[in-house]
């Protein structure tokens, strides 16, 4: 039996990677993209995570073996940044895109190129 | 449809593999060993209290200087990508009398609320990143309130590069100091702040870092909303 | 079957029908929204997974300044999908 | 000198990178001689490092903050990370040479942050110890190279750089998706001790993380299924960037592959992963070669040439005997030297004459006879004729592929070399005997460049063997997976 929190990360992975596989529009490959990104968030942030623990902040009451992985949580965050990074660069393709081409389904664009 | 019936069972077959998989990493079980050690010395190896803040800046501090790269690159790219001769801002439509006076009476809250984040990070959740981005909403809030409103470009290009240079320079002088790239020097050489584990002085270069990612982050992310908004018009 | 974990499941249910949705408007503006709402219903879940600075960042990052670039992004181009052909995808051609 | 300062090679580019946009005032010919000296100055630590390595015979290895591996980050620059970054640098100033002249398209001063930003991934990607900090250096190649991709700004450009950020993305979710399967499993991110630790992995997760990780690369490594974008990519970026692209970009992403692979050697499930890699490594090089004999214009032709090449490397990665390593480390240095001289010199063309079409090329032996003397050099080698460097990486190759039982594999690379010699010798017979024209002066730094790598193709033709027992050292770098744990001096946490 698998965990809640597994199956909504492997859902919006799939999810997400059905939008890139199937859809036409730029736009809506870039926003499967962001989907699958937040997806496998989710999955890392779910691997380091440790039932009954609280939040790796050891202020007051808090003791080294009462708190949950921090690594995952670290890389989550790097993880996010990149994922924003990459769809700003995409949307300002796609810009180009649409000023060249007048158009964002691929297709098209395959045809306007010829 | 054919496409997308084969394209559904394509998934689903990725799917159940990526479950099997996953199936041997059951949730929710103690597997840590390098994370351990974190928990177990961050207090008194870089006295930080937030062990994910001390793990982003300190242990893991190159990640974090990658990160940042990555940011500035796409500060970068954006604006090379969308630089013409000639750009302005075209929105027609000033915001409403609400939105106006909202924003004139927040930005600043919203600035400083960002900086209180970023500076605060080895005590509290949250850091640079998110500090950050609370400043660019800031101004993006500004670029939605006001149709001529722009941010100051030339100040803003010249902090980024500088407050980048910034970070290495802090890498280095580590090196300098201690004979290691990123080596914190201001808690393992000066033992600053070692009484005061868990309040605002203390944690090493943490908040010196975290401040230079805020700066960073929200300068590079406003670049990048004013690049995304501004059209090119023709002479 | 307790309360919390009751509430845990009603929030990845919602994630995933907002995902669902994002994916299947052809309308771009209302996609976009629901990728904002994917994000932040991540961040509560990471909130729920003792995970707060992932949490505040995917809420500032993930969902408000992404989806705000991708509406600029549609601003400056099209809000509708066009239709559709049946044809392979694209990038498996050379 | 402390081997600590290589990170210097880290730090130099970066920090020149973040002090562009403050001299940016002085005007574009002050940021392009600025990128010579930058580059310049990385060519300098890269050679020392390599003097260091190559001389105490040590790997040096940087540790990030003072902390120890698996704590911290540590940068492991054993045989090959020093022979590569050396390689990396190199390039970068012979490009950024060449930028001077043929990069005219606004705004330079970003285009000389991207390019400094292309290098720094590319050298921390090849020097980098720990699994995750290799997608932070992947990610920062990856994005520079997206934005690099459509810096002309027209149309084909944006084109192939939606279609390279679509399929990277895809690319690096997996290898993400990787990460988390190993790090779930073992606890730890640093690869000595992921090499260390292997053995004892679920047969499973072991299997799904690698694969997952093996996929993500392939995109930046350009094998088959997940290579779409590389044409055209290499085709609309400007002529320098094609250039790196081809000489280090894909070379760091086969790197990080073998590297990843070799460490998880005593995984149970190892040998089904590398089937997987064989196929699509042979697929590579016949999908490639039999695309190139169709193109009109040379420089997408040189393109699918050099996927086709990467192909080979990846077979020879894929064998998991050391003598396919070493051939791959091999050809990999020769295929960098080759790659560097054509699209230097097709870029040249394309410059001075306006465009890379196979018409532009006829007559070329009368018109720039220099230029079509360095590509007529650089096509045989890469054909693989005797006495020209190629010929002894791809022989050693070959060899390696029938020691390991694959005679199938070798069958499909000397058909995939045949078409090659078709489709090069009709270049070179275009320049030489098709077409007159007027003779054009060809610049003297772009002249000079030809000329050493050519030199350098040649030298290591008539005389492989130093050449080959530097290839030796790095490929036993990577395939010698004990002394990699060896030399990372883990401090035992929990192990």
């Amino acid at each position: 039996m698998i965990s809640a929190y597994y199956f909504g990360a492997i859902s919006l992975i799939l999810i997400g990677l059905y939008a890139i596989l199937v859809k036409k529009n730029v736009l809506k490959m870039l926003i499967g993209l962001s989907i699958m990104e937040t997806g496998v968030n989710l999955l890392l942030v779910s691997v380091g995570y440790i039932s009954g623990r609280s939040a790796p902040i050891l202020s007051e009451g808090i003791g080294p073996n009462q708190a949950v992985d921090p690594i995952p949580q670290a890389l989550v965050l790097t993880a996010i940044v990149i994922g924003v990074a990459t769809t700003a660069m995409a949307l300002s393709v796609a810009m180009i895109i649409y000023e060249k081409y007048g158009t964002l389904n691929v297709e098209e664009i395959r045809r306007l190129r010829g | 449809m054919l496409k997308r019936a084969l394209a559904i069972i394509t998934l689903l077959i990725i799917g159940y593999w990526l479950a099997q998989g996953l199936a041997g990493v059951p949730f929710g079980e103690d597997r840590m060993l390098v994370a351990q050690y974190y928990l177990d010395h961050v207090k008194e190896q870089t006295g930080a209290v937030n062990t994910v803040t001390a793990v982003v800046v300190n242990y893991r501090g190159f990640d974090t200087l990658g990160e940042v790269t990555v940011l500035f690159i796409a500060s970068t790219g954006v604006g090379a990508l969308l630089w013409r001769k000639k750009r302005e801002r075209t929105a027609k439509t000033e915001g409403s009398i609400v939105l106006t006076t909202g924003t004139r009476l927040l930005a600043p809250f919203i600035m400083l609320f960002g900086a209180y984040i970023f500076i605060h990070g080895h005590l509290t959740p949250g850091g640079g990143f998110p500090g950050g981005a609370t400043i660019a909403t800031a101004f993006l809030l500004l670029y939605m309130a006001f149709t001529v409103y722009e941010i100051p470009h030339k100040t803003f290009e010249k902090v980024e590069g500088a407050v980048g240079m910034a970070y290495v320079l802090v890498g280095l002088i580590g090196l300098a100091i201690g004979g290691y790239f990123l080596y914190d020097w201001i808690w393992q050489d000066w033992g600053f702040g070692v009484d005061n584990v868990g309040r605002l002085l203390s944690g090493g270069f943490i908040p010196v870092i975290y401040t230079i990612i805020g700066l960073k982050v929200g300068t590079e992310l406003s670049g990048i909303i004013d690049n995304m908004l501004k059209e090119e018009v023709s002479e | 079957m307790n309360c919390m974990a009751c509430i845990e499941y009603i929030i990845i249910g919602t994630m995933i029908i907002s995902a669902i949705l994002a994916v299947e408007w052809r309308d771009l503006l209302a996609a976009t929204v629901g990728m904002a709402a994917v994000s932040l219903f991540a961040s509560l879940l990471f909130f729920m997974l003792q995970a707060p600075d992932v949490a505040m960042t995917e809420a500032a990052i993930g969902a408000a300044l992404s989806g705000a670039i991708f509406i600029f992004a549609i601003k400056r181009t099209q809000r509708f999908e066009t239709e559709e052909e049946e044809k392979p995808g694209w990038w498996v051609r050379w | 000198m402390n081997g600590q300062y290589a990170s210097l090679l880290i730090a130099l580019p970066l920090i020149s990178a973040f002090f562009v946009p403050l001299i940016k005032g002085l005007g574009k010919k002050a940021v392009k001689y600025y990128l010579v000296l930058i580059t310049a100055l990385q060519t300098g630590i890269a050679a020392w490092v390599f003097q260091e390595v190559y001389t105490t015979g040590k790997p040096i290895i940087v540790m990030a903050g003072a902390w120890r591996p698996p704590v911290g980050i540590n940068l492991y620059i054993g045989h090959f990370a020093a022979l590569f970054v050396l390689i990396v640098a190199v390039v970068s100033f012979l490009m950024a040479v060449f930028s001077i002249r043929a990069i005219s398209v606004d705004p330079i001063d970003k285009y000389a942050m991207l390019f400094l930003l292309v290098m720094l991934g590319a050298t921390g990607m090849i020097a980098t110890g720990d699994i995750f900090n290799l997608f932070v250096f992947m990610e920062i190649t990856a994005i520079s190279a997206y934005a690099l991709t459509a810096y002309n700004k027209t149309g084909e450009a944006a084109e192939a750089s939606i279609k390279y950020i679509i399929l990277g993305g895809i690319g690096s979710s997996f290898f993400l998706i990787g990460i988390a399967l190993i790090y779930g499993s073992l606890g730890t991110l640093n690869m000595a001790q992921i090499a260390q630790l292997a053995g004892g992995m679920d047969a499973t997760v072991a299997q799904v993380g690698l694969a997952l990780i093996v996929f993500g690369l392939a995109v930046e490594a350009e094998l088959f299924p997940l290579n779409a974008w590389a044409p055209d990519a290499y085709q609309a970026a400007p002529h320098p960037i094609t250039a790196m692209f081809s000489a280090f970009v894909v070379k760091a992403g086969l790197y990080a592959l073998a590297r990843i692979l070799y460490l998880m050697q005593a995984v149970s499930s190892w040998h089904s992963v590398l089937k997987l890699l064989i196929i699509m490594a042979t697929l590579t090089v016949f999908v490639a070669e039999f695309a190139a004999l169709r193109q009109k214009n040379v420089k997408r032709m040189i393109a699918y040439s050099s996927i086709a090449q990467i192909g080979l490397i990846g077979l020879a990665f894929a064998l998991g005997t050391q003598s396919g390593v070493d051939a791959g480390v091999f050809h990999m240095v020769n295929h960098a030297i080759v790659k560097a001289l054509l699209f230097l010199a097709v870029g040249h063309v394309a410059v001075s004459l306006g465009g890379a079409e196979m018409e532009k090329f006829e007559g070329l032996g009368k018109r720039m006879p220099l230029t079509a003397f360095a590509i007529t050099v650089g096509a045989i080698a890469a054909v693989g004729i005797p006495l020209f460097n190629v010929f002894w990486s791809k022989l050693r190759i070959l060899l390696a592929t029938l020691g390991a039982g694959y005679s199938w594999a070798a069958a499909v690379v000397l058909i995939a070399s045949v078409v090659e010699a078709v489709y090069y010798f009709r270049l070179i017979h275009t320049m030489w005997f098709a077409g007159e024209g007027e003779r054009i002066s060809e610049g003297l730094a772009v002249s000079l460049m030809l000329l050493f790598l050519a030199a350098l193709v040649i030298v290591i033709g008539v005389y492989p063997d130093y050449a080959w027992s530097i290839a030796q050292k790095a490929g036993n770098d990577i395939f010698n997976v004990a002394d990699y744990i060896k030399n990372v001096p883990l401090m035992g946490v929990g192990a």
